[in-house]
This record gives C-alpha cells, structure tokens and sequence, in this order.
C-alpha cells in the first residue's frame, strides 16, 4: 500500500518554504493546507480573489461572501486582501505565485498535463485549471500513480484533452516523488514507505529514470 | 446625473431578445440575484449569458436555464447544473468554455479599451485551434479578443447615486471587470447611499462604468458549499 | 476683436449636458470648469485619477497628495472617486470620457490634430494628449484662431508632427464655432460676436463650408 | 516572511549600475522620495529610469540628473526640468518619450504576464514608426509591449509586514501598476502597520508584488503647482 491522500498532502507539505505564495487546487491538494509547517508563514491564494486565504469558518464565522475557489466557505488570515478575477490571474500569469499544486488525470514525460475533460462524458470546463499550468513557475501534481483500473497515469503522451504543455516540475502520487526532467522522461526522486522501486517502475508507463538509490519519503 | 431605478424590473426593461448579457458572481457569491430574477419574470429569451458559471438547478444562472430564456452561455466552468448538462448533451444550449483567467482579462480588457492582447493559458490544448499563435521571449501565446456585452450585471454591497461601488470580500470576483464592459452597465446594492458616503479611495468601480443602479431586495446569499471546522481544529 | 480665453470656455461650456463625464486640458479647457452651468452634473476626471475633480482648494484645505493632471492642487467633489493611472486611461480608452477638451497648435481639415512637439525646438512629452485623442468619442479644441504670426491654425493639413488622426469633431475658438466634416472641411457653425464670416474666411487656411446664414454665438 | 528592511539604504543596496529602475509618481505627488534620495547617496550609474516624469531641477528624479546617475529615461512628459533639458540637447542622456496611457498600461501588462497588446494611442503619428499596425472593427491600433524593470519602487500611505499597500488621493497614479511590475518591488511607505491592520478589501496593491518594504522617513511632499482659490468662489 502507498499513501493515502492524507499522505500524499504531507508530502507535498515538505516542499514549502516560509513566505511562499501557494496557490492549492481542488482535492488532495487543498488538505496540504492542513500539514504547513510550525512557525512558516504560506500565503494560499484563491483565484477567485483571495491571498492569506484561512481555514475553514467556525459555525458562527461563516459569510457567503467569502469563499474559496472551490466554492466553498472559508475565512482570511490577518494580512490577507482581496482582489477581482483579473488580478487574480493577472498575478497568476506574471508569475507572482511560487508553487501551484493541482491534481491530474495524465501526466506525461515531457510536462504535458491532462485534467479537465473526458470526452464523450460530460464536460464541466476547465475553469482556471489552463491559466495556472500555463504560468505558474512551479507546479506539483498531487495524484495517484494510477486510475482505478490501475493503469499508469504517468504516460509517454497524455490520451485525454491537454490542460497545459510541458508545465509540470514535479509529481507527488501514492508511490513516489518523480520530477519531470526538461529533456523528457520521470526521474524517480523519492519511493512512498514501503513501496519497491520495482512496483514503481510496473505502474510508470512514461520513461522512468532511475538513478543510484532511490531514497525513501519521510512522512511523519 | 439620474442613475438611480426603482428596481430591478426598471433596470432591465429594456433587455430585448436575443441580448448578450454579462453577469459577476463566482459560483453563487455576489451574483445580481435580483437582475436574475427580473430577467425571468420579464420572459427575455435567446440570451447569450457570459458569467464564470452557470448557477445551480434552481439558483442564480440556472433559473433562466430552467426557463430556457438562455441560448449561448460562455463560462469557464459549469459543472454545478444537472439541467445545464441535459441541455448541452440534447442540443438546446450552445456552450463556449472558456480558460478562467482568460475569460476575467477578456472582459477587463473590454473596458481599458484594448481590442486584443496575448496570454499563455490554453496554448497547446483544443482552446488554441483557430487562434493566432505568437512566441514572445521564446515562450508561446495565444491571441485572444475583448469581450463586451449589451448589458452587464452586477451586485455590490454598496453603491451611490453616482454609481461608484465597494465590493464586499470576494464577491469583487468577475463582478468588477464586467462593470466596465457593458454598453448599458445595471449595477444592484445591498446599500444604496448618498454620494460622498463612500470614501474615494476605497471604491472598486467609479461611478462612469455604471449607467443604472438601484438598492436590491431579499438577498438570498445561498452558499453552494456549506465548510465549517471543527472547534479543535 | 474676437472671443477672450475667457468667452472660448463660456461657448464650450454650452456644450455640456447632465451627468456628462469631461477631461479638461490644461489651458483654456480648465477654465470650462468655471462656467458649467446652475443645476447640472458635471464629472471631471483628471487622468491622473480623479473622477469628480473639485474646484482649487482653499490654503487650509491644500493637500500634496491631491493634484489633478496639470500637478495643480485640487479637491474632490463628494461622490467622486480615485483610481490609478492604468485604469484612467482604461476608460478613456474604452470610450468611458463623454467628452474631451484640448488645445491644439494646428488643426487639419480631416480632424488631425497637432499639438505636443516642435521640431527643433525642446521636446517635453505628449503626456496623455495621444491616448485622449486616439479614444475620446467626442473631442473639442479650444484655440486662438491663428498662432502669434496671425497664420491661420486651420490647415489643409498640419505641418506639426501629429498628435493623432481624423478625431477633431468641433472647434471653439476665439473667431468661430466650426465642426469637422467626416468627409473632411470645415463647417461653419457660429461667429463669434462681431465677427463677420468675410474675417472667419481670410483666418481659415483648410478647406470651409458655409451653408446659409451663420449665426452669431450667444454669450453672456 | 521577511520583508521589512531598515531603511532605503538597505532596501536598495544591491542595485547595480545599468540596472532599470521603474519609480511611481506623478509629477512630485508620491514618489518614493527616500529610495530617490538613497540611490543619490550610493551613487550607482548609468541607470534606466522609468516614470511617468523626471521630477524639477532639485527634487525627485532630478537629483539623480543633477548627478548624471541617469543614463536613460522613459516618460510622458518632462517639461519641468532644466537640467533634462541640457543633458539631452547636449546628448548625455537617452530619452524615450512614450503616450501617458501607452506607459501606464505597458507597465500594467507586465505585472499582468501579458507580453503585448494593442492600442490605438499614436496610431498615424511618429510614435508608431517601427510598431506593428493592425486593425480591429475598422479601427487602427498599435502593438506595444508589456513594460518591466529589474527594481520597482513606490510610496504608499500604509503598508503591513506582508508588503500589502493603501495608497491615499491621487498618489496612487502609476504606483500601483509599477508595484506589479519589478523583478524586485520596493515599498516605502508613511506608515509601516501590522498584517491585520489594512482592511484586506481597501488594499490596493497585495503584497505578492511586493519584495521589500520600510517605513520612510522626512517627507516633504513638495507641491510642484500650488493653486487655490479665493474665500468668495
């Protein structure tokens, strides 16, 4: 068994740095909030026009006013400000935000990112899914290694519609941390607890890369 | 300078067939509840919607939809609305996605004035087909349009006679932007005050964006997505 | 003898109606302010950012951080607003200004209009008198029928570098209210009190129309 | 999350020569008189300034032209300044003039990722020699390109620890788009307040864009035209 998504969000955790801006997607991404580290100051930011975006509200706390991206109720930190749509993906686009941690349903070896439409089922949009992976200067895709049929969902191309080209740096599945390389291909980086670099390399369809010993993720 | 309206049924009487319609909101929050609400009352069909969603079954966009007064909607994201789908999937309702942040900057860019611009989102994917396509500092764009819009819609927590609004929290959403590419710009408030209420350093859009304003009624304020923490956490 | 600087702005400010949005240029167009007539809503913007630009303050009342466009110290008239200089001209761009008000060094009689630089002599800028002219829906410029020399500022063409392009709709100037033909000329509107057409004539180097009687402006 | 810096002295330290710096203000109205004033005392040269203007003989930019710190300067206007006159006549200094509206918003697509656009600012004047001309609805425009610089550097009326920024009356002026747009964006402002402090729905500029911040000192504020009126009018 690899992480539960609980873990996967931990993981990613590992990646922060104090004073980042992090902008979190919908799913495993939005529990990292949970696993920021004592003593760091993260400013989560929410396309539809927050920065220092807080927890959820107490009963009492809540407001329709505010909520996040998700739609869902939320509060703001002391420091934080809001602003329109534009801004928000004008600082998006700019590059103002540090880490963009989303989920996918493809990756493939060379960055492309694929999780906004199946086609033949419904379509729900991509809402601003295409803006972030186009301009964010680093984005981690928190996701499971494969879909429930359990075939790999690191591919050599992605199959589904394209949300971006070439844009992602770094995965974060139930199995492992690879980083995609610019010349192409997943370099395995970390394996999840107790998992074998050989399970990892059965469920990667894309060019795996392994260098040396693969160290194994500290999740505590 | 007469900007004020009686109510919402004032503001759009004059929204004929066949109108493009902008309206703010993300999700259910800071939508013109009371602009929607008039629109159906009023039986204006054909309308091409552009707002980031489509509202929900029975809310916001989705009672137009249940009315089928809508004909085109452009969104970025629609997926709250079962009746929204059956529409789609039988054929009744045309449907343009389009990329959040290029939906926001298409509007906004309506009202600088700027016919055109360039962006990264969607370069590479279906988006991009058809579109002009540019590399600048090595990195590829997409040309997109403004979007403008007959009417524009939109809910404030306060407003003056004069037009200028303050937003409140983030309700600012889509609703800013599209205040200012309206041809005839229907702004609704929570608050209508008296100019010179409103400190000029604080207001979000200036009163010459704004042709009709009135003081909105009932606000439901539906939450799409009820979160609360537990008292530990 | 003509209209002073004085009586242009009285003629201008007829001009004005309910609830117009009006940019002022520095000059004669300033004075307009001064003449809006009893009852009517005039907002004033300044491209600096102001909406609703108030008379000059009293000394007790002047503020280093308010000037309007011309660096003078202003006020601000309650219901107005400020904003940054990218939304100003935002609006004015967009179409927002109802009406513009400038003073020019020549006029052609295709609406080009020049009025920022002389070749050899110091360059200062264009400031925002390109933007304004280029989007403004309605542009009026206030000017001396003839320069110093007594050479007519209504040309065929200007021999000025331009400040923009087919956008002159009227002129209001100390001889004459003329508009701007689309399909190019001069019409003839009103004579300044005392002033024959004969003396409009021989000061109008471009092409002019006269069409039946011209009536004479009234000026109080 | 440090931002706070002592001092203007610290805050521009490592500016190097050849760097381009972008300054707010317009005319003397908010600009960033202490970050002015330490970039004379370090004397770092051969500068690219843009501003809207190029401050009087004695204050503002004009300090750092009265020390040849300046190499070239883009701005709308700068008709204020015998010295600029001098240095350029004389060809000491490079000066690219640029329409007010052109220069706000090139400013404001940079801190906005959006590398080009189009305006109708200077079409069929020689403002759009070399520029690439293109027509939308029958109208002509021209492209220009997003504006950045390796520093920004502003006044604003309050600013938090987080590098949130309010701005007060007509300092705001270009400021705000100039914040956006700096590798490195340095706030000075009258009051250095705590996050929590600034209302986050009157923040004008959110302190993603800002890099380093410090409460300033001194200010003097000078009025470049001070106009009133009489008692009777």
């Amino acid at each position: 068994m690899g992480l539960d998504k609980y873990g996967i969000a931990k993981r990613i955790a590992q990646e922060l740095q104090d004073g980042m801006y992090v902008n979190l997607g919908i799913g495993i991404p939005t529990l990292v909030a949970n696993y920021i580290p004592e003593g760091m100051t993260i400013m989560l930011q929410s396309e539809n026009g927050i920065l220092g975006m807080g927890p959820y509200p107490v009963e009492s706390a809540i407001d329709p006013d505010l909520i996040n991206a998700g739609k869902e109720t939320v509060t703001v930190i002391p420091g934080g400000a809001f602003f329109d749509s534009a801004e928000s993906f004008g600082m998006i686009r700019a590059g103002k935000v540090d880490l963009t941690v989303l989920g996918a349903m493809e990756v493939s070896e060379n960055g492309d990112i694929a999780n906004w439409k199946i086609p033949g089922k419904m379509v729900k949009g991509m809402g601003g899914a295409m803006d972030l992976v186009a301009s964010a200067k680093n984005i981690i895709v928190a996701m499971m290694h494969t879909n429930p049929k359990g075939e790999s969902k690191l591919l050599p191309a992605c199959t589904l519609p394209l949300t971006g080209v070439k844009c992602v740096k770094r995965i974060v599945s139930d199995l492992a941390v690879l980083d995609v390389l610019p010349e192409g291909g997943f370099k395995l980086i970390e394996r999840a607890p107790g998992i074998t670099v050989e399970e990892i390399r059965n469920k990667t369809l894309g060019k795996l890369m392994i260098e040396g010993e693969i160290p194994e993720m500290s999740i505590n | 300078m007469q900007k004020v309206v009686a109510n919402a049924d004032a503001a759009i009487a004059d929204v004929p067939d066949n109108a493009t319609i902008m309206l703010g909101g993300f999700g259910l929050c800071g939508i013109p509840e009371n602009c929607i609400a008039a629109l159906a009352r009023k039986g204006v069909k054909d309308l091409t919607c552009i707002s980031n969603n489509a509202g929900v079954d029975n809310f916001g966009l989705g009672l137009l939809l249940q009315t089928r007064q809508i004909k085109k909607m452009m969104a970025s994201y629609v997926g709250e609305n079962a009746e929204f789908e059956r529409q789609l999937l039988s054929g009744e309702l045309e449907v343009d996605l389009i990329p959040q942040g290029t939906l926001a900057t298409r509007i906004q860019m309506a009202g600088m004035g700027i016919p055109a611009f360039y962006t990264p989102a969607g370069y590479g994917t279906e988006i991009a087909n058809g579109k002009e396509v540019r590399a600048f500092n090595n990195k590829m764009y997409l040309m997109e349009y403004a979007l403008h819009a007959d009417f524009a819609m939109v809910k404030a927590w306060k407003g003056d006679r004069y037009g200028n609004l303050v937003f409140r929290k983030t309700t600012r959403n889509f609703s800013t932007s599209i205040a200012k590419a309206g041809t005839i710009t229907i702004a609704e408030v929570e608050h209508l005050v008296e100019p010179g209420e409103l400190d000029p350093d604080h207001i979000h859009v200036a009163g010459i964006y704004v042709h009709r304003i009135f003081q909105g009624t009932n606000y439901e304020k539906r939450i799409e997505k009820r979160t609360v923490r537990m008292n530990g956490k």
